[in-house]
C-alpha cells in the first residue's frame, strides 16, 4: 500500500535519511529498527507531512503523492502515534480527538458525537478511556491509547507507531500488541518503530534496519536473531547480557523508614516505604509507571518533601528534610528519570552540564572567577573516561544523542564519588551500545562499594542488574526478593497488584 | 464687556466667540524667541498659556513641547541657545537646575524661566511666577455664591506647584464665603478617566459647583456638562470645553511680563529680575464667560474681592 | 563568516527601512526628509558635545538593559524598571539629603550603594513573589511601577520636599543636592560624566558575573531549565530573587545616574514615572533585546537608542517636527528590527543550501530520545 | 466613615467602579483570547491609544458615536493584522515587538491628534442607557443597569468569550495552539491561522476598549490611556486566563479606585495620604493574587513562536 523511494533528508550538519527506500503492505507490521538518531522518526515525519524530503518520492497504492502537511497525510488515511505524544494536556480526551475535525454543529464543537464514536472504537479494540477527562490527568499508557484512538477515529489505514512501547510495562505491551494485531487483521498496515529487539521479533512481519540514515537491510523474524539484529543496528557485535561478579555487601548506606509522600494530585503517592540499600549491592525497584517510583526518587533526592514520620538516611546522616544540595553533600548521586527535563540543560554546552553539580568547587575558581583551563581539563577527563561522543566541550547538549546525554549525566554524577547512587530509568530510550555501557558502569560502582538504587520499568534490566528486587504498587513495596528467588512471572504479577489488577 | 475691561484683570468674553485672545498683527519685537515646555502646546493649560501669550505679542516662536523629562528639555534649551536664539523661555520650574548650568555658558542669550520666584543669582535669567492663589480666591468666593448646597468639588492632580496654590486660594475664598470645598487629588496629571470619576464622586457627595486643575480636568469638565453644573477653570481659558457652564477661568497672561522682558533685552539687560503675575499687574485675568449668566451682584462681589486682594485687605491664605 | 555579517547587516537594514517610514511621516508633516535625517544624525553624533550628550542619554538605558539581561538569563521578565529607577533615585537622594556635608570620596559611593539597594529591594519584591508565591512577574512589576510613582509623589510632596517650596509654590522637588554627590564631568565642555563609565563598567561586570562566576552559572542554569537546576542542588527560588535583585539594583543605579548626573541635581516629579525616567525602564528593555540580551552588545545598542533620543530632540528643534514623531519612530524601529530575525534565517537558508550539497558531513550522530 | 457606608454611596461607588473597569475588561478579554493562543501582546496600550484616537476623531467629524465605535474596532483590527504579521509570519520576539507597538501607538496617536485636532475638543459621550425594568431594581438597578452600551457590551462579552474559548471549534483550536502547537499542527489545525485569528480578536477588542474609553469620556488627549493597557495585560495573569477571572480583576481594580475617589471626595482620606491612597488598586491586586495564587499555569506555549523545524 505504501512505497517510499530514495528518500533523502538533511538537517544542518546531519543527513538524517540517505536514499532510504521503504515499503508497507496492507495487513502487515513492518518494523523500523535502529539506534538513537538513525533517522527512523525523520522518515516517518516525512511520510506524515511534517518534514519535506530533499529527494525521493512517496507512492500510495502505486500512485505518487505529495504530502506537505499532516492534513494531507490524514486525507490519505495515514495516522501517526508520535514518539513524543502529540496531545494537548489541558484539553479533554474528546477534545484532543476532535481537534482538526470538522464539526457538525459549527461553530460549536460537537463533543457528544465524538465521544460516542470514540466509545465505539474503544469497545472494538478494548481501548478504554474516559472521553471527558483532561489529558494531563491520564497515565502514560492511557495517553497512548488516546493517540491510537485519534488515528483510528480518522480511519487511518496506515498507522505509524513511533516507539510506542518505550513507556509501557510488559503487561501493557502485551495488551498493545493484541490491539495492533486486531488492526492488521482488519487490513491495516502498521509501521512499528522500536529498538527493543525482543518485541520486534515478537510482533513484526518484516524488519528494516536503519543505521546513520542508511538502510542496512530488511529481514523477517524467522531469519533473524537478537544478536544478528543488534549487529545490523550497531554495526558491530554486542553482548546483550552483562557480567556481574559477586560482591560482598557492606553496611546499609541508604535507609528509608516509613517514607510517605504526597503526590502532585494531592494523593498519597508513596505509602510508608521501608527499604535499605547496602554498600556493594544493587536494589532494583520494579513497577508500572505511576506507582510512586518518581515521587520516591524525588523525595530521596531532596526535591520533594516527605510527610512527618518519614525518615531518609544517607550514610547515617538524616536527610529527610534536607534540600537537594545537602542531600548530595551527604553522598547521593542522582540520575533522574527524565534526562532532558531534570537531568541536563539542553541549552548548556557539554562542559557546563558536566559542571552543574560541582560548580561551586573552589578548585575551579581563581579569584572568584571560573578558571576555564582547569574546568576544561576536568571536563575533558570525564568525557574521555565515560566515552561521551561529542565533537567538542562547547557543543550544545541538546544536539547530542539521548545515549550520550545519559552518559554525560552519569559521568557528572559518578564523578562526585557518591556513596549512594540513585538511578531512575537510566537506559530508557537509549540505544543498545549506550545501554551496555551504562549497565557496565552501574556494576562497576557496585563493585566499588556504592549502594545503588535502580528504578526501572524494564524488567529485563532489573533482572540483569539487581541483587535484590522490590516491586512497587500503589505507593507500597509489595514484594522484596533476592534476585535468585525472582521470576519474571512472579514480578509481573506483583507489579500488577497481584490479584486485583484490572485489565486495560 | 465694557470698555474699561481692556487690559485689566477682568474680562468677559462675548458669548459665541471662541477665544479671548487677540493676536497682535505687528510683532512687538524682532527678537527671536524659543519656548521649551513640558506638555503639549495645545493642552488648554500650562503650556498653552505660554504659547498663546507669545502669540499675543505677534511673535512666532520656535517650540519644543512635550519635554516633560528634564534632561530632554535641557538639551533643547542648550540647543536653542547654541543656534543663536535671543530669548529662550524655559517654561517649567523643573528646568531651573539645568538652567543654572546652561545660562553661564551663553552670556549673550537671555533665558526666561518659570514658574520660580528667584533667578538663582544668574544675571541673564528672568524668572516669573503666577500668584495662582489670587485668582483661586476670587473664583472661590464666586463659586460659594452660586452654590446652593454649599458643597464644591475640586479635582486636582497632586498637591503641589501652582495647582496647590490655586487649590489653597480657592478653598480659602470659598470658605470665607461660607461654602465647603471637597478636594481630591487623583495622583496624576493626565489620567482623564480617574478625573472623570473623581468629579462624579464629588457630584455624588453633593457638590453643585466643580473646579479643577491640570490637563486631566477635560474629563471633569465633561462631568460638569453632563450634570449641568457650573465649572471654574484655571491656567488657560476653558470655555471651549463647556461653553454654557464655564463660569470663569483664571488665565495666565504671561504677555504682560514678556513684553516688559523683551523691552529690557532689547535695551541690553538680559536678566536678573523676578516677575510675579498678579491681579494687580493684570498678569492674572479672571475671564468671565459671557454665555454664563452670572448674577450682577455676584460679579460685583468678585470685583470687590479683586480690589481687596490688590490693596492687601484680603489675604488669600497662601 | 557570512552568518556574522548577516547578523549585523539584516538588523541595520531593518532599521533603515524603519527610517524610511520616518521619512515618509516627515514628508507628510511638510518637511524635507533629508533635512530630517541630517538633523537627527547631527543632533545625535554631530559634535563632541552631542556625542557626549548621546552617551549620557544612553546610560540609563544601558543600566536598565544590563539588568534586563541578567534577569532574562534567569527567565524572569523585569518590566519593573520604571519603578526600580524611581525607588533607587529616592533612596540615593535621601542619603544625599541626610548627610550633605560628607566628602565626595565617601558620599558618591554612599549614594551609589543606596540607589542599588533601593532598586534591588524593589526588584527583589516581585522576585520573591514569583519564587515563593507563584505571582507572575509581569503582573507584579507593572503594579509595583504604579506603586513606586505614588511613593515618589508622596515623598517629594511631603517628607523630602525642598524647604523653600513648602511656603513657596510647592513644587514637588527636593532641594538642590550637594555638589559632593554630583557625578564628576569627565570631558570639560561636554555633559560626559562618570555615569557613562559606571554604565559600561556595569555591563562588563554583568558579563563577567553571568559567564565567569558560579552565581551567574546558577542564574543561567535556572533560566534554561529550572527542573534540572533544582535537581542538581541549585535553589531555584533563591536564584530568581537574586536575579531580580541584581536587575533591580542596576535599574536603581540608573536612578542614581539620572539624579546625580543631571544638571539640575535634584529630584522632581511631574506625577508620572516617565517624567523622571524618560521611560528608560521600558526603553532599556528594548535596548537589551536589541543587544540580543547580552550585556556587552547592550552597550552599542543603548548608545544607538540614546542617539535616537538626542537626534529626535534636534529634529524637533531644527524642523519644528512634533516630538511624538520620535516616539512613534522609535516604535517602528523596534518592530522592524525584531521582525528581521526571521528574514535573516530565510536568507541564511538560501545561502546554506548549495554549501551543504558539496558534501555534508555528520560530525556526531545526534539523537532525540 | 459613616458618611460612606450609606447605601446610595455604596451603589454610586460600585457603579463608578463598573465604569472604570470597562476598558480594562474589554482589553483584558481580548488579550485573554490572544494569550490563550500563545501570543502575548504587550502593545495593547498602543493599540488602545490608536483606536481611541480613531474613534474620537470619527465621532468628532461625523457626530456619530456608532461610527466612532466602528472606527475604534477597525483600527484595532488593522493593528491586529500588523501584529499578526509581526508575530506569526516574522515570528518576532513577542515581548519586545509589543513594546514597539506600544511606542508606535503612543507616538503616532499623539502626532495624529496634534496634526488633525490640536486642542482637546469635547464630543458627545456615550449616553447612559437604563435597561427597562432591571434599572428599577432596588440597589442593583443603579449599580448595574444604568451604564452606556459599551459597558454592557464589555460584561456581555465575558460569557461570550468564555463560550468562544470553551465551546467552539475555534476556541478549542486556540487553546490547543496555545498549549501544544505541535500537537495541533499534527492534526491539521493551522497554528499560524488560528493564532492570527486570535490576535485579530484580541486587537479588535483592544480597539473597542479604546473606543469605549474615549467615547465614554467624550474627550481625547495625548496618552489618554496612561498605561491602562499594561494593567489590562496584568489582569489577564490575575484572571488566570479565564474570562471570569479577568472580569473579577477588572472589577477589583476599578472598584478599589472608585472607593478611593469616593473617600477623597468626602474628605475621608487626609490630603497628605492622597498619593498613598492612589496606590491602593495596584497593591490590592498584588495582595489578592498572593492570597489566591495556587499553581496557575500560563498557556504552555505562551510567547513561543511556532515553526515545524
Ligand atoms: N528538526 C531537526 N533539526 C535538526 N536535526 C534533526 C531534527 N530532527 C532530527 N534531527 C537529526 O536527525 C537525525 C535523525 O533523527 P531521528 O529523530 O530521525 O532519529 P531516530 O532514529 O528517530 O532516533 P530515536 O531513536 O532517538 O528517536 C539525528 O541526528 C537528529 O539529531
Ligand atoms: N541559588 C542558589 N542555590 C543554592 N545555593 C545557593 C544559591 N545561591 C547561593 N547559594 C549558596 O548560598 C551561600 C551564599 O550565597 P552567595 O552566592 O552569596 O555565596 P558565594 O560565596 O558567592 O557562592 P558562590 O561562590 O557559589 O557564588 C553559598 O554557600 C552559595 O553556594
Ligand atoms: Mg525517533
Ligand atoms: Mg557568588
Amino acid at each position: 500500500m505504501l512505497e517510499m523511494r530514495g528518500i533523502t533528508k538533511r538537517f544542518p550538519g546531519v543527513v538524517a535519511n540517505d536514499d532510504v527506500s521503504f515499503d508497507l503492505r496492507a495487513g502487515e507490521v513492518h518494523t523500523l529498527l535502529g539506534e538513537n538518531g538513525a533517522g527512523k522518526s525523520t522518515l516517518m515525519k516525512i511520510l506524515f507531512g511534517l518534514y519535506q524530503p530533499d529527494a525521493g518520492e512517496i507512492l500510495l497504492q502505486g500512485r505518487p503523492v505529495t504530502i506537505t502537511s499532516p492534513t494531507d497525510a490524514i486525507e490519505h488515511r495515514i495516522g501517526m502515534v508520535h514518539q513524543h505524544f502529540m496531545l494537548v494536556p489541558t484539553l479533554t480526551v474528546a477534545e484532543n480527538v476532535a481537534l482538526g475535525l470538522p464539526s457538525m454543529r459549527r461553530p460549536f464543537t460537537d463533543l457528544d458525537t465524538v465521544s460516542q464514536r470514540m466509545v465505539e472504537i474503544s469497545d472494538q479494540y478494548g481501548l478504554t478511556v474516559d472521553p471527558s477527562i483532561e489529558v494531563w490527568k491520564l497515565s502514560v499508557g492511557e495517553r497512548q491509547r488516546v493517540e491510537i484512538i485519534k488515528a483510528l477515529y480518522r480511519e487511518a489505514e496506515l498507522l505509524v507507531l513511533d516507539e510506542p512501547t518505550a513507556v509501557l510495562t510488559p503487561q501493557e505491551v502485551d495488551d498493545l500488541f493484541v490491539i495492533l494485531r486486531q488492526m492488521t487483521e482488519a487490513g491495516r498496515g502498521l509501521v512499528f518503530i522500536s529498538h527493543k529487539l525482543r518485541e520486534v521479533l515478537d510482533l513484526s512481519d518484516r524488519i528494516t534496519v536503519l543505521r546513520n540514515g542508511v538502510v542496512t537491510g530488511t529481514t523477517v523474524p524467522a531469519e533473524a536473531s537478537l544478536e544478528r539484529l543488534a549487529e545490523m543496528m550497531v554495526g558491530r557485535e554486542v553482548s546483550l547480557a552483562p557480567d556481574k561478579p559477586p560482591v560482598a555487601t557492606g553496611r546499609p548506606r541508604l535507609v528509608l523508614e516509613h517514607v510517605t509522600v504526597i503526590g502532585d494530585r494531592d494523593t498519597v503517592a508513596v505509602d510508608g516505604v521501608d527499604l535499605e540499600v547496602r554498600a556493594g549491592e544493587i536494589v532494583g525497584i520494579a513497577g508500572v509507571s505511576g506507582n510512586g517510583q518518581r515521587e520516591l526518587a524525588e523525595t530521596i533526592a531532596g526535591l520533594r518533601p516527605a510527610e512527618p514520620g518519614s525518615s531518609v538516611q544517607i550514610d547515617r546522616a538524616d536527610v529527610t528534610t534536607a534540600d537537594a544540595a545537602t542531600t548530595r553533600a551527604a553522598g547521593l548521586a542522582y540520575v533522574p528519570e527524565e534526562r532532558m527535563k531534570d537531568g541536563a540543560i539542553g541549552e548548556f554546552d557539554v562542559g557546563e552540564n558536566l559542571l552543574l553539580v560541582n560548580h561551586r568547587d573552589p578548585s575551579f575558581l581563581r579569584g572568584g572567577l571560573f578558571d576555564f583551563e582547569r574546568i576544561r581539563l576536568h571536563c575533558q577527563r570525564l568525557v574521555d573516561a565515560f566515552s561521551v561522543k561529542t565533537p567538542t566541550l562547547q557543543t550544545p547538549t541538546s544536539s547530542l544523542s539521548g545515549g550520550n546525554i545519559q552518559k554525560l549525566i552519569l559521568a557528572r554524577e559518578l564523578d562526585s564519588d557518591p556513596t549512594v547512587l540513585l538511578a531512575a530509568q537510566p537506559t530508557r530510550g537509549v540505544d543498545i551500545g549506550a545501554a551496555e555501557y551504562i549497565h557496565g558502569q552501574l556494576i562497576e560502582r557496585r563493585s566499588e562499594g556504592v549502594a545503588v538504587l535502580l528504578i526501572s520499568e524494564d524488567l529485563d534490566e532489573i533482572l540483569a542488574l539487581a541483587d535484590r528486587i522490590a516491586v512497587m504498587y500503589e505507593g507500597r513495596i509489595v514484594q522484596l526478593v533476592d534476585r535468585a528467588d525472582a521470576t519474571r512471572e512472579g514480578l509481573g504479577l506483583a507489579m500488577a497488584g497481584a490479584a486485583d489488577r484490572s485489565p486495560g | 464687556g465694557s470698555d474699561d475691561e481692556e487690559a485689566s484683570n477682568v474680562a468677559t468674553s462675548e458669548c459665541g466667540t471662541d477665544s479671548s485672545f487677540d493676536e497682535a498683527t505687528e510683532p512687538v519685537t524682532d527678537l527671536s524667541v524659543a519656548i521649551v515646555a513640558p506638555s503639549a502646546s495645545q493642552d488648554l493649560a500650562f503650556t498653552q498659556s505660554m504659547v498663546d501669550a507669545v502669540a499675543a505679542l505677534g511673535i512666532e516662536p520656535q517650540i519644543t513641547d512635550g519635554t516633560f523629562q528634564v534632561e530632554a528639555a535641557a538639551e533643547a534649551i542648550r540647543g536653542y541657545a547654541d543656534s543663536g536664539v535671543d530669548v529662550v523661555i524655559a517654561h517649567g520650574t523643573q528646568f531651573g537646575g539645568s538652567l543654572a548650568e546652561i545660562a553661564p555658558d551663553f552670556p549673550e542669550t537671555s533665558f526666561v524661566w518659570g514658574t520660580s520666584s528667584e533667578t538663582q543669582g544668574l544675571d541673564n535669567v528672568f524668572a516669573y511666577t503666577p500668584a495662582a492663589d489670587q485668582g483661586g480666591y476670587v473664583m472661590g468666593t464666586v463659586a460659594a455664591a452660586i452654590s446652593e448646597s454649599g458643597t464644591i468639588g475640586m479635582v486636582g492632580p497632586i498637591d503641589a506647584g501652582d495647582a496647590a496654590l490655586y487649590v489653597d486660594g480657592f478653598v480659602a475664598g470659598a470658605e470665607s464665603a461660607g461654602a465647603n470645598v471637597n478636594v481630591s487629588f487623583t495622583g496624576s496629571f493626565g489620567d482623564v478617566p480617574l478625573a472623570t470619576e473623581a468629579a462624579t464622586a464629588h457630584v455624588g457627595a453633593g457638590a453643585d459647583v466643580l473646579t479643577g486643575t491640570a490637563q486631566h480636568v477635560v474629563g471633569a469638565i465633561n462631568v460638569a456638562s453632563a450634570n449641568d453644573i457650573p465649572w471654574f477653570g484655571t491656567q488657560a481659558n476653558q470655555e471651549s470645553l463647556a461653553p454654557e457652564l464655564v463660569v470663569a477661568s483664571q488665565v495666565y497672561h504671561w504677555e504682560v511680563v514678556l513684553a516688559d522682558i523683551f523691552d529690557q533685552v532689547e535695551a541690553g539687560t538680559l536678566g536678573g529680575e523676578v516677575y510675579e503675575l498678579t491681579l494687580e499687574n493684570n498678569g492674572l485675568v479672571i475671564e468671565f464667560n459671557g454665555c454664563y449668566e452670572l448674577a450682577e451682584d455676584v460679579k460685583n462681589g468678585a470685583l470687590e474681592t479683586i480690589d481687596g486682594i490688590i490693596d492687601g485687605s484680603i489675604s488669600t491664605g497662601a | 563568516m557570512i552568518r556574522r555579517a548577516l547578523g549585523a547587516v539584516v538588523p541595520v537594514g531593518a532599521a533603515l527601512v524603519a527610517f524610511l517610514f520616518g521619512a515618509i511621516m516627515i514628508v507628510a508633516l511638510g518637511a524635507n526628509p533629508i533635512d530630517g535625517l541630517v538633523a537627527m544624525l547631527d543632533g545625535a553624533f554631530g559634535t563632541r558635545e552631542r556625542l557626549a550628550t548621546t552617551a549620557v542619554r544612553a546610560t540609563p538605558l544601558l543600566l536598565v538593559g544590563v539588568g534586563i539581561c541578567v534577569a532574562f538569563r534567569a527567565k524572569v521578565i523585569n518590566i519593573g524598571g520604571e519603578g526600580q529607577i524611581v525607588i533607587g533615585a529616592l533612596a540615593s537622594t535621601a542619603v544625599a539629603l541626610a548627610v550633605p556635608g560628607t566628602p565626595k570620596v565617601l558620599l558618591l559611593p554612599m549614594v551609589i550603594v543606596a540607589g542599588m539597594v533601593g532598586g534591588g529591594f524593589w526588584g527583589a519584591i516581585p522576585g520573591a513573589l514569583k519564587a515563593y508565591a507563584s505571582v507572575n512577574e509581569i503582573l507584579s512589576t507593572i503594579m509595583l511601577n504604579l506603586v513606586a510613582v505614588q511613593v515618589m509623589n508622596y515623598l517629594l510632596r511631603g517628607p523630602m520636599i525642598d524647604p523653600l517650596e513648602v511656603e513657596g509654590s510647592r513644587i514637588p522637588q527636593t532641594e538642590r543636592l550637594t555638589d559632593n554627590a554630583a557625578l564628576p564631568t569627565l570631558l570639560s565642555g561636554t555633559r560626559l560624566h562618570l555615569g557613562v563609565v559606571i554604565g559600561i563598567t556595569a555591563a562588563v561586570a554583568a558579563y563577567v558575573l553571568l559567564w565567569r562566576t558560579p552565581l551567574g552559572f546558577r542564574l543561567r542554569a535556572v533560566g534554561h531549565n529550572p527542573n534540572a537546576a533544582r535537581a542538581s542542588g541549585i535553589s531555584v527560588e533563591r536564584s530568581i530573587v537574586t536575579a531580580m535583585a541584581i536587575s533591580g539594583s542596576l535599574s536603581g543605579l540608573a536612578g542614581v545616574v539620572l539624579v546625580f548626573g543631571s544638571e539640575s541635581l535634584r529630584m522632581v516629579t511631574d506625577g508620572s514615572a516617565a517624567g523622571f525616567t524618560s521611560a528608560a525602564g521600558f526603553n532599556g528593555i528594548v535596548a537589551a533585546l536589541f543587544g540580543a540580551l547580552h550585556p556587552l552588545w547592550t552597550i552599542p545598542s543603548a548608545f544607538l537608542f540614546g542617539g535616537l533620543l538626542t537626534g529626535a530632540n534636534n529634529l524637533q528643534r531644527v524642523l519644528q517636527i512634533p516630538s511624538p514623531l520620535a516616539v512613534a519612530l522609535n516604535g517602528i524601529v523596534v518592530v522592524f528590527v525584531v521582525s528581521s530575525g526571521r528574514v535573516r534565517t530565510w536568507i541564511e537558508q538560501r545561502i546554506r543550501q548549495p554549501v551543504d550539497d558539496r558534501g555534508a558531513s555528520a560530525p556526531v550522530a545526534g539523537g532525540g530520545g | 466613615m459613616s458618611d460612606f457606608f450609606t447605601l446610595s454611596v455604596l451603589v454610586a461607588t460600585f457603579a463608578s467602579g463598573v465604569r472604570l473597569a470597562t476598558p480594562y475588561l474589554l482589553a483584558g478579554l481580548g488579550e485573554t483570547v490572544g494569550q490563550r493562543s500563545g501570543v502575548l501582546n504587550l502593545g495593547v496600550d498602543g493599540v488602545m491609544l490608536l483606536s481611541a484616537f480613531g474613534a474620537y476623531w470619527t465621532s468628532l467629524e461625523t457626530g456619530s458615536l456608532l461610527l466612532g465605535v466602528g472606527a475604534g474596532l477597525l483600527v484595532g483590527l488593522v493593528m491586529g493584522v500588523v501584529y499578526g504579521i509581526i508575530t506569526v509570519i516574522f515570528q518576532a520576539e513577542q515581548g519586545i515587538s509589543g513594546i514597539g507597538i506600544y511606542l508606535f501607538g503612543l507616538g503616532f496617536s499623539d502626532l495624529l491628534f496634534e496634526e488633525m485636532v490640536g486642542t482637546p475638543t469635547p464630543i458627545k459621550s456615550l449616553p447612559k442607557y437604563s435597561i427597562p425594568g432591571l434599572s428599577r431594581l432596588p440597589i442593583l438597578g443603579e449599580a448595574l443597569f444604568e451604564h452606556n452600551l459599551m459597558t454592557y457590551a464589555a460584561f456581555l462579552l465575558v460569557p461570550l468569550v468564555a463560550l468562544l474559548l470553551m465551546k467552539t471549534t475555534f476556541g478549542m483550536n486556540v487553546r490547543a495552539v496555545g498549549e501544544n502547537p505541535e500537537a495541533a499542527d499534527s492534526l491539521g489545525v493551522s497554528v499560524g491561522l488560528t493564532r492570527f485569528a486570535a490576535i485579530m480578536v484580541g486587537n479588535g477588542m483592544a480597539g473597542l476598549a479604546g473606543a469605549a474609553l474615549t467615547l465614554g469620556l467624550g474627550i481625547f488627549q495625548p496618552n489618554l490611556t496612561q498605561g491602562l493597557g499594561f494593567i489590562a495585560v496584568a489582569l489577564v495573569y490575575f484572571g488566570a486566563w479565564r474570562a471570569r477571572g479577568v472580569m473579577l480583576g477588572a472589577l477589583l481594580y476599578g472598584i478599589v479606585a472608585a472607593v478611593v475617589l469616593q473617600l477623597k471626595a468626602r474628605e475621608l482620606i487626609p490630603l497628605e495620604a492622597s498619593d498613598l491612597a492612589a496606590m491602593a488598586p495596584a497593591v490590592l491586586t498584588i495582595v489578592a493574587l498572593v492570597v489566591v495564587a495556587g499553581r496557575i499555569e500560563a498557556p504552555a506555549a505562551l510567547t513561543n513562536p511556532f515553526s515545524r523545524h
